[in-house]
């Protein structure tokens, strides 16, 4: 019986909030669960709560955490001694045209905003593959050690080096992939296996961690069974 | 071996990043007893040149220099070191800073923008100094680029020239060879199809932002396929999880239908936003996918965790199922449960291969050619660095 | 890649979920306590943190969402736990909106066992949206990117502009930062920390991904630009016995390996059963 | 002009942003910084377009007694009560019933609904992972290896064997290696992809993102 009390009251001292919460949580992680049994109601309906909580959680979260310190308090409730930033009109008028896209007449106004995070993200990207995913790689590959190590990495040193240029050959699209440019593809396509082997692993790994942590919660958290 | 690298690299940088406060810490104490009348041996190799942070204003001046023989070996007794800044050639020496014994870098971070100093540095033991060793003339200037960064910028010029010309090539009608992808048939096959069967075409566009290069990509391929289901009349469901994205499809599936000449078969209802969320986002499209049984689906663009709800409950509806997308982690999922994957850059290739359109073969021709020139350059660097390590240019160039 | 199909669904898919729900509860209930090996870019983090001089500043940046805990979670609580047992003291940063409260989970315990203080030891900077946009702001200028923190439930501190926190005089961009502990679950994550950031400011930056996440970034293991990878639980798992803490990422590793197994044979299985249709099926046109 | 405004924007701020990249100087990097807070600005509307077209879109399905308005409106009174709690007049800090809401419902169902994601992986383990080829053979190989040798179950089958041929050693080799090789090769290709769109869309030779002429 000590269980069934601990079930509805928590460890001793616990504040009935959690205990409620713990309830309300498992209850709605069974109705997710229902959904490997058949699509059903219970499952629309823990499903149209999601989307309400995330889109509110999103909403508010992003008026304090980002609209407010950065728009409504420089220009309308400066910190003492600060001045208005009368500059950050200006993104007050793009985040403005960003909404109007509600208002049919004046939609088109929100191709300005559009404007101007799509040049921005285009930008930083370029830099940023450009630097990070393609001359950081290239370099790393220049100075791969083929003496001086031992053998065997060596030869898996070897084995790298061949898997990237047989991987970009296989990403060639300029020349029919026949004869000795197509044998190079084909390799390339080994390799992408044997990446995409790791990877499944990795995922399935990834996705049991995850369904362990909801057992964990709903054995231990909620149904005191284990420690 | 990128064990001992990183771990090399790792040392390196977190005695660079050390804060002053403990150099501080070290500073000489005059107190001092019992007196070691031996001074340390003084630093050499100092160096002191203008430093270029990423908002240069020519107030810093990095000074480096290597240990005094008895930092760490010989006497061992080095505790800090002492460095000096001098306005006029070294007449007068203004005290600056103290570096902690180990250190082997100080950032001056007080210089006037045009002046011209020269540092001293000497090794402290807590009783005396080393000989003073000196460098300079050195000027701090608010710099116009960041050399650190040549690389990046010839590679990227180098490749945006050959983009630009490709892409001038194609508008002047030059025939650009770009070979057949497998797959990407199949998107009109599936669409036809579908077609036969009376039943729509699901054509989920990733979930992706609008930004993503994945999602603008696929809205290319979804002008392609709208111009296609134009033309069968049928209907082309795409369920969006970016707002941006949904308004941005609208545009482009409208556009089409008008180029089709069939204006009046765009259901603007066809387009929705479904949710921001990624699993009600899926669940929501699985829904579809079992009320509406679509008959082929579509799943081109950026994709996460939710590809594999996607292309299972998609598989069990038993429709036609087609995907591209370049994230990597996904392609598992997409190439054991559809039927064709386009991977990684072949999504991109796609959307040139289908539109024929200048600029999309421009920037494929040109990656290609890049491609071929970074694996020379490979080779090479792995030739030169198998005869003589790192070569002095190679390390220059990438100032990694 | 063309693919043909063949009806060998004579299994219902439940049947495979209930036996994948048992081989999760099962070892939960009665563990079997494998012994955990590290593995080299676990390693290569954990060796890291602890070059960092005692009371530098690290940072935290947390980039995940409840769905992702199970794996980072351990992540995020054991690197709390190995900078305050080495003094140094941390700065979170959220790209993801969800994640700040989740983070000040794990402070909280943490906090209180080790005696740190909100402000001066610590302080959770909180969600800014923009991703890229946001972490190149924070290359210029971390505390005008991020003008108030999120505040601290547990000693009912609440949100106030960086210039009235103590720890964040100290703190105006990178230079001032000596390890990135990057925990993510997409994007923006590791991938745009190590693009807009590792790239441009040198700093290290170490990282814990979901296990969907780790192959792809072992080029950048390799290539220096990560100075260590924790893979998914396993990862989290290995860190923890590391740091000689064993939490749930531990617990969770019995339960790992026999679904693991499970998953193995049911493609093993699943094969034989592909195979012998493909036997029948060629014996029919024969 | 409605499209002339925002390529000349695009272009504009991603010309500026390319030279921040490259120049050092203080005078480009700090406009370079305020125009990146800007960024954050504008990328915040955007998500609030996101979650005003979900309000729109539910209000529409429940207007017209669409297939599952009931759950509609659900969402949206779910919405309203959380909105109700974290709005501006509102807190969202913890210990807050909003935050409640958060981590008894939003963690709850979100961790869920991934974690089924660990239940339809078997199942496609078992019907749809085949030995079909030579390559989808070698994919299946690596992923055994992977999926054993990456727990401590693979580690403890074999211990007794040669250090070099452990699982937990093999897997390690391969994902250092040819899984390493092959994802450089895939990032350098795929990074080109990035800077040749990025290049179309500063110089307005791509603009599909703004949709059609109006």
């Amino acid at each position: 019986m000590n269980w069934l009390h601990q079930l509805f009251n928590g460890p001793p001292g616990t504040d009935p909030s959690v205990v409620w919460g713990y309830w309300v949580a498992a209850v709605l992680t069974i109705c997710i669960y229902s959904f490997l049994y058949k699509d059903n109601p219970l499952y629309k309906f823990a499903e149209a709560l999601f989307v309400g909580i995330g889109a509110a959680y999103w909403m508010c979260l992003l008026y304090h955490e980002t609209l407010v310190p950065k728009l409504i308090q420089p220009l309308f409730f400066p910190a003492e001694g600060d001045s208005v930033m009368w500059i950050r009109i200006f993104p007050g008028i793009l985040a403005i045209f960003m909404l109007l896209r509600f208002y049919p007449k004046l939609s088109w106004l929100s191709r300005w905003s559009l404007g101007f995070i799509v040049g921005m993200y285009s930008a930083v990207n370029i830099t940023g593959f450009g630097q990070g995913d393609f001359v950081t790689q290239i370099h790393a590959t220049m100075t791969t050690a083929l003496r001086g190590v031992g053998t065997g990495e060596i030869i898996l040193n070897l084995i790298a080096i061949v898997g990237v240029f047989s991987v970009l050959i296989y990403f060639f699209f300029s020349k029919e992939h026949k004869g000795a440019l197509g044998g190079v593809a084909k390799l390339g396509i080994w390799f992408l296996m044997v990446a995409f082997g790791a990877s499944f692993g990795y995922t399935v790994m990834g996705r049991v961690s995850l369904l362990i942590g909801r057992m964990t919660f709903l054995l231990r958290d909620w149904l005191h069974l284990i420690d | 071996m990128t064990m001992k690298l990183t771990a090399h690299l790792t040392l390196a940088v977190l005695f660079l990043a050390a804060p002053c406060a403990f150099a501080q810490d070290a500073a000489p104490d005059t107190t001092a007893l019992p007196l070691d009348t031996v001074p340390p041996g003084s630093v050499s190799g100092l160096t002191a040149v203008d430093y270029v942070d990423n908002s240069d204003e020519g107030d810093r001046i990095e000074i480096s220099w290597q240990a005094s023989p008895d930092d760490g070996a010989g006497e061992g007794d080095v505790v800090s070191y002492q460095l000096w800044r001098s306005e006029n050639a070294g007449a007068d020496w203004d005290s600056l800073g103290v570096a902690g014994a180990g250190q082997t870098r100080y950032l001056d971070e007080t210089a006037t923008p045009g002046t011209e100093y020269h540092y001293g540095v000497a090794a402290y033991d807590g009783t005396s100094y080393s000989e003073r060793v000196s460098a300079g003339p050195v000027v701090g200037r608010a710099n116009l680029f960041q050399m650190t960064r040549l690389a990046v910028l010839v590679l990227m010029l180098v490749f945006f020239g050959m983009v630009l010309t490709f892409t001038k090539l194609a508008e002047r009608g030059a025939d650009l060879f770009v070979r057949r992808i497998p797959g990407l048939n199949a998107i009109e096959e599936a669409v036809g199809r579908a077609t036969e069967m009376g039943r729509p075409v699901l054509y989920v566009p990733g979930i992706g932002e609008i930004d993503n290069i994945m999602t603008i990509a696929s809205l290319t391929i979804l002008s392609h396929v709208a111009k296609i289901t134009a033309r069968y009349e049928t209907p082309l469901i795409v369920p969006t999880a970016r707002a941006v994205v949904m308004s941005a499809a609208e545009e482009v599936v409208k556009e089409a239908y008008a180029e089709e000449g069939k204006p009046d078969s765009y259901n603007p209802d066809n387009i929705r936003y479904l949710s921001d969320a990624q699993f009600a986002f899926a669940g929501a499209v699985n829904g579809i996918m079992l009320r509406e049984k679509p008959a082929a689906n579509l799943y081109l663009g950026a994709f996460w965790a939710e590809s594999l709800l996607l292309a299972e409950t998609g598989f069990e509806a038993g429709a036609i199922q087609v995907a591209g997308t370049a994230m990597v982690s996904q392609l598992p999922f997409f190439v054991t449960a559809c039927d064709f994957t386009l991977m990684g850059e072949e999504l991109y290739a796609a959307s040139a291969y289908l539109s024929r359109e200048p600029k999309l073969l421009g920037g494929l021709k040109g990656s290609d050619w890049m491609k071929v020139l970074s694996i020379a350059l490979m080779a090479l660097g792995v030739i030169l660095y198998y005869v003589n390590q790192e070569s002095g240019f190679v390390a220059w160039f990438f100032t990694q | 890649m063309a693919k043909k199909r063949f009806d060998i669904r004579s299994v219902d898919r439940r049947i495979i979920f209930t036996l994948i729900f048992v081989a999760v509860a099962w070892p939960l209930i009665q563990p079997m306590r494998l012994p955990i090996d590290v593995s080299p870019p676990v390693q290569t983090l954990y060796d890291a943190i602890e070059e960092i001089p005692p009371g530098s500043i690290v940072m935290l940046g947390g980039d995940y969402s409840p769905d992702t805990m199970p794996e980072l979670q351990p992540m995020v609580e054991t690197f709390i736990r190995h900078a305050f047992e080495n003094d140094l003291r941390v700065v979170v940063a959220c790209l993801w909106p969800a994640s700040p409260p989740l983070v000040e989970r794990a402070l909280t315990p943490l906090a209180e066992e080790y005696g740190k203080e909100y402000g001066t030891d610590f302080v959770n900077l909180g969600y800014m949206a923009g991703g890229i946009v946001t972490l190149l702001g924070m290359g210029a200028s971390i505390p005008n990117t991020f003008p108030t923190d999120y505040g601290f439930g547990a000693a009912d501190i609440p949100s106030r502009p960086v210039g009235e926190i103590p720890l964040m005089q100290e703190v105006e961009n990178f230079d001032d930062i000596a390890f990135v502990m990057e925990v993510s679950a997409g994007t923006p994550g590791t991938r745009e920390w190590i693009q807009q950031i590792q790239g441009r400011y040198r700093v290290n930056i170490g990282s814990g991904t979901t296990a969907v996440g780790a192959p792809n970034f072992y080029p950048y293991v390799s290539s220096g630009q990560l100075t260590g990878l924790l893979g998914g639980l396993k990862g989290a798992a290995e860190y923890e016995t590391l740091v000689g803490f064993p939490g749930d990422a531990t617990k969770g590793m019995d339960a790992q390996s026999i679904v693991h197994a499970l998953v193995v044979v049911f493609i093993l299985l699943g094969n034989v059963v592909y195979l012998i249709s493909l036997r029948r099926n060629r014996g029919a046109e024969e | 002009m409605r499209r002339e405004i925002p390529l000349a924007i695009t272009f504009l701020i991603g010309i500026f942003m390319l030279v921040d990249f490259f120049v050092p100087h203080h005078a480009v990097s700090t406009s370079a910084e305020e125009m990146k807070q800007w960024g954050t600005i504008v990328i915040a509307a955007s998500i609030l377009l996101g979650v005003g077209n979900l309000i729109r879109v539910h209000f529409h399905k429940i207007r017209r007694r669409r297939e599952g308005w009931g759950y509609s409106i659900v969402t949206l009174a779910i919405m309203a009560v959380m909105f109700a709690f974290g709005g501006p007049w509102g807190t969202v800090e913890e210990g807050s019933a909003f935050n409640w809401m958060f981590l008894n419902m939003q963690v709850p169902l979100q961790s869920t609904m991934f974690s089924l994601l660990a239940f339809f992986i078997a199942s496609a383990a078992y019907r749809a992972f085949r030995l079909r080829s030579a390559e989808a053979s070698l994919l299946l190989i690596a992923a055994i290896i992977v999926m054993l040798g990456r727990v401590p179950l693979g580690q403890y089958l074999t211990r007794s064997w040669p250090q070099a041929i452990q699982l937990p050693t093999l897997t390690e080799a391969i994902m250092a290696y040819p899984n390493m090789a092959a994802f450089r090769g895939i990032l350098m290709g795929a990074a080109l992809g990035v800077m040749a769109m990025g290049l179309r869309i500063i110089l307005g030779i791509e603009r599909s993102y703004l949709g059609g002429e109006k």
